[in-house]
């Protein structure tokens, strides 16, 4: 499947990567094209092979075949965090928090590593306050200012996924790989994620794994669809959604009722 | 002048672990027995115990003597069983000078290399026990050996000895095993041992690790094929807990048994109705020695350990316990030692009645002479 | 009694009807605790033989938390919680399913040490006339070609429809449902949306905890609103059409 | 108002974190000064016991309680520090005992970190295991080796001269330089735990994975955990050797990897001063125990200890008492 | 003579042999220790104590009320598996929500007191339990001669493994256990009686132990300190196996004890060590275990 026009070089290639957990293919010869300054979305059926792919770009899983570049070069040997270094990181599905410590506790933590202190054991851990201001910003960003002091178990699900897109945000990474941002939130959480989404998207390029419909069509530029671990088809969202295929296999007949009202304008 | 007029005497042994049955509690009440016997005081001071549980471990053996000391101003140490224990407490004795009185430890390291002039070694060593044991069974023809060894320092050198004698003997050692220590499974080296084809199997170990391979070579029927155990280092106590179906005929050297004699025989008897089982030659030496010590302090007038140690050597000992016993310059207490030999269980007539002795090893040639003495205390 | 029930099983959907169904669950003054802290302050909500009732809210308004409390899977509660006519408050946790009571938590719970297969066939029936197994696996053909692997290996949406199916199977005729559509395609959400309709149609009471509220509107009875640990609102199925902004406000739509 | 709580929020972190910290000086003010004089109101050479023990459990407790990593094989740490040191001393008797126990605690860091890369990798009880096999390995050495004296021990170490200049033989002075080690090294762990490290640290204990994906290379986090806590492990048993003057096999049995393990959930895991408390006392009982009448009793008087502890004092004698300190006073 | 490796072929035939009965005898002891923290996650430091109690229970109950070995293989199991269920019922289902470490903490102190208490009453010496007559004596196997009663303890503990492995694995109780022990909240919400399964498993998993213990006592001094040094040996097996893996359990058992008792011959010193190297060798190579998932 070729990427139409858009001449510049991608910033994350794929070529035939394959996972294959004893026997059964999770992922099947995924060539995918992450344009720079895009927001890239990743759906499909559950069971597609989505996290799998975010899980094998990010080294949390090997790849059983083929290849990742980032910028043209090939990351296939880097180990996870070495990735991350490289300013691709992650959220995950599951929302992941560091849950006994607090709100701002869980940014600096990512704020800290530039420092290059983060070994020295024999130094006060005032020494990170500096960073606090810039934890505060983002929490803000994120709408949990007044969390910023609280345990992270103590909050409800859905401002920790919040908090872990907060915390993403700190390591200001050059493409963001999100599964699900959105997962168990409530409607006016999705919509200030989606608006800050939006917001720091800018200047960066995203992946994302999305099933509310109105978020991917609200938000991204490119749409990639996976079926059975393989690319079933790929455009933006209005070819994609007009696919049979991709209906069919996807979305059913939910497209049209009030579901985005901005696509059936420009439609 | 006695310090702080009182006599003050520690015990330390393991009373819960492995050595428990050979000193342990009984021990104390040896200890306690004698101070009785001996009207509770010397000379109006009277004598204060205190006793610990060293739990084997030489940390807390030598923190519990040095504590005596610096806290309660312990005069004398008795007990001392496991050798590693004995070693690092005889050390804190000499440092402060106090003395110790070793009734259970079998290393004969402890007057050797490991000798000072603050401690006397009472019952045994293993010296006698292989010299004893090992002599007698080349003389009875069985003059080919395999050895079952403890792996460590003790097993070690009652190897050596053994291996030593045999050999003087006109015998040899036609091989060994080391085994790790302590083992509960002793099939696997039971089975070597018929393998080798010797006639007598040696076992060169201790307190729990004999009792398992006794057992052990009695279930692969050992000497229905024809060979011979000899325990080296055994206590009453082990054979009465095997039964003497499995130790039958075993040949073994021993400092004291209690039905040797009347006066042995006597004492038993007292100790029995006191702890309910017989005593083993460990806690019999306990009430000896003490008595022996305190005698001593009473006719130096004092509690002073070099002026007690010299009076207790410049008197010969012969009570219930032991025979032309003396102390000699390197501390070991030598005494005459018995070659016994267990009884059949249609010999035995009671539940105590396990041994028939058979030799009398006179003591100046039961022990090491001082002449092979790496000891510091003696010029040679 | 016996026949009011009946009754209310035969007729579907219509509120109406259901108004004059017995309440098979009936909530009064429930708080609940989750060691010190106070989730729910006083929850009291009744649902009625065949209903089907959504609890809506914003994050963390207790919605779970009434579910597991309904299970006597939290710390403390208070109140009462009366199911079939049986008060429950005093009861043991697995005492409460064998009224007839089928729960599908939040977070799913999968069993690593069990494969699809076995996770599927692990809930005891509590009464007959549960779905059978071909009708589960046809109803969800992912978890059918994944049977032989481990719960915890599917993904995320295959984990949420086995979490469903299983109850399905245990012939339950209450269902309390966390989040269902959670992380679910499309596709699946309007083949659960149907099932629901099914079960619902076969005299099934459900209790919906929804996120996702295009989803629940046309399938519920009555809708209760939650906030702060407490029902603010219940608006019935026949109000929907006149009161949506006002509840979209109350949810923050 | 969102700029109120962005300006607020931070006031508050901080000053709840300032009057928190005041509160910990007090208390380690406290305590100091309780060491200072201790030794007028106790037999010294229990206290140094204690001492030496404590620090064995504060750095046993720096890797579970803070790394989250369950090490099953510490007492080849403390054994290692003690027989290096208590070999050095007592066949090269120039040499002065700061050097026998930096030479120990060095020997104890190196193993430390071998152990460390062969274990690190593993998760769970399986690193608990890998540690203890490792732990094993090092008592069969110990065990086989001709320095150590085997079963017999390593006996008469010098106590020497500290500097070649002040007597430790006199226990009073050698208690200030146990208690100065001491300090030294729970000042150490403190430390660590509350800085960039600690913080790094906490984070892989509460989610490994997000740790990976912020960039860090846990692994090595862990390791430098796993070595510093070996360091100080071997740093107690350096200085114990020097104290009680003898190493024996009794410090590298899998029991004191037990023991060590006993002491700080007693104490209280993840607490600086939890595992103060349960060497303090697993230490006393043992020592009461043992020369009391019930002397034989001692191992069963120990189990309904532990029983109780743990069915009573769940989160240790210092996380009890913190408890109970939040309820009255907030 | 026929040499192989440097020793008679007899003597290498027979060392295999010995390895396999030792080996069935690890086997039981580590199942029920897989068992309890397969299921209950609880690490059970007590199981030593717990196989001493056995052997004890055989001696008291033959010396005092004549109850014969026979008997014994039954009711022992029985009777310690039946008072453990109290110790879960009351003591570690207390702390069951807490760390494991606790669990182990509590059981170790259980184990304290046992062996402390027996030791105060029977000390440590050890007494003999006779074996029974039918398996007295010895059958000659050309290579060696194998006292009976090692063979029966063979064929004993194997069964009694298949009957477990069977029972877990392939039952549906089985996988109310697995499934109980991972989320027994959930499983409550279901219907099913999750504290009760649990106090069951561990009354079996003791069973299991004293059952080891039963055997055990006509091999070896019935002695109070009998189950300590064993502890660590028996953990060791089950971790190699992969903990929580009952089969792992059973072939582990079986093949550290050939592969200690090949030792024994080559290496006699290592013997106690050589399952930590195995242990660690495995552990390098696969993370989990022999037969553990990969977590
Ligand atoms: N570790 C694993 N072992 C075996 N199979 C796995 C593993 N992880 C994922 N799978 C399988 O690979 C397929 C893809 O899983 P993945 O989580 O990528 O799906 P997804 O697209 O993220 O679905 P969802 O949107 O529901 O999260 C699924 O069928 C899943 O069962
Ligand atoms: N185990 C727990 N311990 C303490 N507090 C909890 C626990 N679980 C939930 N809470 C708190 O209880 C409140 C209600 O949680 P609940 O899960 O019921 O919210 P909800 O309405 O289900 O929202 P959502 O499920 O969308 O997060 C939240 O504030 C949450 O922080
Ligand atoms: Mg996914
Ligand atoms: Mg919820």
């Amino acid at each position: 499947m070729s990427v139409d026009a858009s001449a510049s070089p991608p910033v994350l290639e794929t070529r035939n990567l394959t996972k294959t957990f004893r026997g059964f293919t999770a992922v099947d010869g995924v060539d995918l094209q992450v344009q720079e300054g895009h927001i890239h979305a990743l759906i499909g059926p559950n069971g597609a092979g989505k996290t799998t792919v975010f899980n094998l770009l990010t080294k949390f899983l090997p790849p059983t075949r083929g290849e990742i570049l980032y910028r043209g070069k090939p990351i296939t040997p880097l180990k996870a965090n070495q990735i991350a270094r490289l300013g691709l990181v992650r959220s995950f599905q599951i929302s992941a928090v560091f849950a006994h410590m607090s709100a701002l506790e869980n940014v600096r933590v990512a704020l800290q590593r530039p420092l290059g202190t983060s070994f020295h054991f024999w130094k006060s851990e005032r020494t990170l306050s500096p960073l606090n201001a810039r934890a505060l910003e983002l929490l803000e960003e994120v709408g949990l200012a007044e969390y910023a002091d609280t345990l992270t178990v103590e909050m409800p699900y859905g401002r920790k996924r919040a908090l872990e897109l907060a915390t993403t945000l700190a390591l200001d990474p050059d493409v963001m790989l999100l599964d699900e941002p959105t997962q168990g939130m409530g409607a006016e959480d999705v919509d200030r994620i989606v608006a800050l989404i939006k917001r720091v998207a800018k200047g960066r390029t995203v992946l994302m794994v999305e099933h509310n419909l109105s978020v991917v069509s609200r938000l991204c530029d490119r749409i990639t669809v996976l079926a059975r671990g393989a690319v079933l088809a790929e455009g933006d969202y209005k070819s994609v959604s007009q696919d049979p295929r991709v209906r069919e296999a996807y979305m059913g007949s939910e497209i049209g009722d009030d579901e985005a009202p901005s696509e059936r304008a420009s439609a | 002048e006695i310090s702080d007029g009182e006599v003050r005497i520690g015990y330390l042994a393991d009373m819960s672990g492995t050595y428990r049955d050979l000193a342990g509690p009984g021990g104390l009440t040896a200890l306690e027995m004698a101070v009785a016997d001996f009207g509770g005081s010397v000379n109006g001071a009277p004598i204060v115990l205190f006793s610990a549980d060293d739990r084997n471990s030489a940390d807390v053996g030598a923190n519990t003597v040095r504590e005596w000391i610096d806290q309660r101003n312990v005069d004398m140490v008795a007990g001392l069983v496991a050798s590693s224990v004995t070693i690092a407490v005889t050390k804190v004795l000499e440092e402060n000078d106090r003395l110790g009185i070793v009734s259970g430890s079998a290393a004969s390291s402890v007057t050797n290399e490991h000798c000072t002039p603050n401690h006397i070694h009472w019952v045994y060593d293993t010296y006698p026990l292989a010299n004893g044991t090992a002599r007698a069974v080349v003389e009875q023809g069985g003059d080919s050996w395999f050895l079952l060894t403890a792996d460590y320092a003790f097993g070690h050198a009652l190897e050596a000895d053994v291996t030593r004698v045999v050999e003087e003997s006109g015998g040899e050692v036609v091989g060994s095993v080391r085994h790790p220590f302590p083992t509960s499974d002793f099939s696997s080296y039971i089975l070597q041992a018929q393998g080798s084809g010797a006639k007598i199997v040696g076992l060169a170990n201790a307190g729990a690790d004999t009792v398992n391979a006794i057992t052990t070579a009695s279930q692969f029927g050992l000497t229905q094929s024809g060979q011979q155990l000899a325990g080296l280092l055994i206590f009453l106590n082990d054979v009465h807990a095997l039964g003497l179906e499995a130790t039958q005929n075993l040949l073994l050297t021993t400092g004291w048994y209690w039905d040797m004699d009347d006066q042995a025989r006597e004492w038993a008897q007292r100790y029995f109705d006191e702890v309910g089982s017989m005593p083993t030659m460990v806690q019999a030496g306990i009430y000896s020695s003490t008595m022996h010590y305190l005698e001593a302090v009473q006719a130096a007038g004092t509690d002073d350990a070099q002026a007690v140690r010299a009076q207790m050597a410049s008197q010969p000992i012969n009570d219930f316990f032991a025979r032309n016993g003396r102390i000699r310059e390197d501390g070991r207490m030598v005494h005459d030692m018995y070659l016994a030999q267990v009884k059949t269980p249609e010999e035995s007539t009671g539940e105590w009645d396990l041994y028939e002795i058979l030799s009398t090893i006179p003591a100046e040639q039961a022990y090491r002479p001082l002449s092979e003495s790496q000891c510091k205390l003696v010029q040679n | 009694m016996i026949s009011e029930s009946g009754e209310a099983t035969r007729q579907t959907s219509e509120a109406s009807s259901a108004t004059r169904a017995r309440d098979i669950l009936k909530i009064t003054d429930l708080h609940a605790f989750y060691g010190e802290s106070h989730i729910l302050h006083g929850v009291n909500m009744n649902v009625k033989e065949g209903e089907l009732v959504t609890l809506l809210g914003r994050n963390g308004a207790g919605r779970s938390t009434t579910l597991k409390a309904i299970m006597n899977m939290v710390g403390r509660r208070s109140g009462s919680i009366v199911i079939g006519g049986k008060e429950t408050l005093g009861m043991k946790p697995h005492h409460v399913p064998r009224l007839g009571v089928g729960y599908c938590p939040e977070e799913r719970g999968i069993f690593a040490s069990l494969d699809v297969h076995e996770n599927l066939l692990l809930p005891p029936t509590v009464s007959s006339g549960g779905m059978s197994l071909d009708a589960i696996y046809a109803m969800f053909p992912n978890l059918h070609e994944r049977r032989k692997s481990q719960g915890t290996r599917l993904s995320g949406g295959e984990q949420q429809m086995l979490a469903m199916a299983r109850i399905l199977r245990t012939g339950a005729r209450i269902l309390l449902l966390d989040e269902i559509t959670e992380g679910l395609a499309p596709v699946i959400v309007q083949k659960l949306g149907e099932v629901l309709v099914k079960l619902k149609a076969s005299g099934m009471t459900i209790v919906l905890v929804e996120q996702n509220f295009r989803f629940a509107a046309p399938l519920a009875d009555r809708h209760f609103v939650m906030e702060h640990g407490e029902i603010i609102e219940e608006i019935s199925a026949l109000e929907l059409a006149g009161r949506r902004q006002h509840l979209h406000s109350l949810l923050g739509v | 108002m969102s700029d109120s709580t962005t300006l607020s929020a931070p006031r508050v972190v901080a000053k709840r974190k300032r009057r928190a910290g005041q509160r910990r000086a007090l208390l380690y003010a406290a305590l100091l000064a309780l060491g200072l004089v201790a030794p007028f109101l106790a037999y010294p050479v229990f206290l140094m016991k204690i001492l030496c023990f404590a620090l064995f459990a504060c750095a046993f407790n720096l890797l579970l309680g803070y790394a989250g990593l369950l090490s099953f094989g510490h007492a080849a740490f403390l054994a290692t520090g003690g027989y290096v040191t208590g070999y050095l001393l007592a066949s090269y008797p120039g040499l002065t005992p700061e050097l026998g126990i930096l030479a120990g605690t060095l020997c104890a860091t190196l193993l430390g970190a071998l152990f460390g890369v062969l274990s690190i990798r593993r998760q769970g009880i399986y690193f608990a295991m890998v540690t203890l096999a490792l732990a094993q390995l090092m008592f069969f050495f110990f065990i086989q080796a001709p320095f150590t004296g085997g079963e017999d021990g390593l006996h008469g170490v010098p106590r020497g001269e500290l500097f070649g200049i002040i007597s430790l033989r006199n226990h009073l002075s050698m208690y200030y330089v146990v208690f100065a080690i001491f300090v030294l090294g729970f000042a150490l762990i403190q430390r660590t735990v509350h800085s960039p490290f600690g913080q790094v640290l906490k984070a892989i204990r509460e989610n490994e994975p997000r740790a990976i994906s912020l960039g860090y290379n846990v692994d090595a986090y862990k390791l430098v955990a796993f070595v510093l806590s070996a360091a100080l492990a071997g740093l107690a048993g350096s200085t114990k050797t020097i104290v009680f003057q003898l190493a024996s096999l009794t410090d590298a049995h899998w029991h004191m990897s037990g023991e060590v393990i006993l002491m700080t959930l007693l104490g209280g895991v993840g607490t600086l001063l939890g595992p103060i408390a349960g060497a303090g006392l697993v230490v006393s009982l043992q020592h009461l125990l043992a020369q009391s009448p019930m002397g034989n009793w001692v191992s069963v008087i120990l189990g309904a200890i532990f029983v109780v502890c743990v069915l009573s004092f769940r989160s240790g004698i210092v996380g009890e008492l913190t408890a109970l300190y939040r309820k009255n006073f907030k | 003579m026929t040499m192989i490796f440097g020793v008679p072929m007899a003597v290498f035939m027979g060392q295999l042999t010995l390895g396999l009965v030792n080996g069935a005898f690890y086997a039981l002891l580590s199942l029920g220790l897989a068992v309890i923290f397969g299921l209950l996650k609880i690490v059970n430091f007590a199981h030593g104590a717990q196989y001493m109690l056995g052997a004890f229970a055989a001696l008291l109950a033959f010396n005092y009320l004549g109850i014969n070995y026979w008997l014994a293989l039954v009711l022992v199991p029985l009777t310690v598996g039946g008072l453990s269920m109290l110790i879960e019922r009351f003591l570690l289902r207390r702390i069951a929500h807490l760390d494991h470490l606790y669990g182990l903490l509590l059981t170790f102190g259980l184990a304290l007191i046992f062996e402390g208490t027996l030791i105060n009453f029977f000390g440590v010496s050890g007494a003999r339990y006779a074996t029974p007559e039918i398996l007295q004596g010895g059958l000659n196997l050309g290579f060696m001669f194998l006292p009976t009663y090692r063979a029966w303890v063979l064929v004993a503990a194997l069964a009694m493994c298949l009957f477990t492995w069977f029972m877990i694995e392939r039952t549906r109780l089985g996988a109310y256990l697995r499934a109980g022990t991972e989320n027994s909240q959930l499983m409550q919400a279901f219907g099913v009686n999750v504290p009760l399964l649990i106090t069951l498993t561990y009354g079996f998993g003791v069973g299991l132990a004293a059952f080891a213990g039963v055997l055990a006592a006509p091999l070896y001094p019935v002695s109070p300190t009998m189950g300590s040094s064993l502890l660590i040996v028996v953990f060791a097996v089950v971790v190699i196996g992969g903990m929580g893996s009952i089969l792992g359990a059973i072939l582990t058992g079986l093949g550290m004890g050939v592969i200690e008792g090949l030792t024994k011959v080559y290496y006699p010193e290592a013997a106690n060590t050589v399952i930590f190297l195995v242990m660690i060798l495995v552990l390098m190579l696969r993370p989990a275990g022999l037969f553990g998932k990969e977590a």
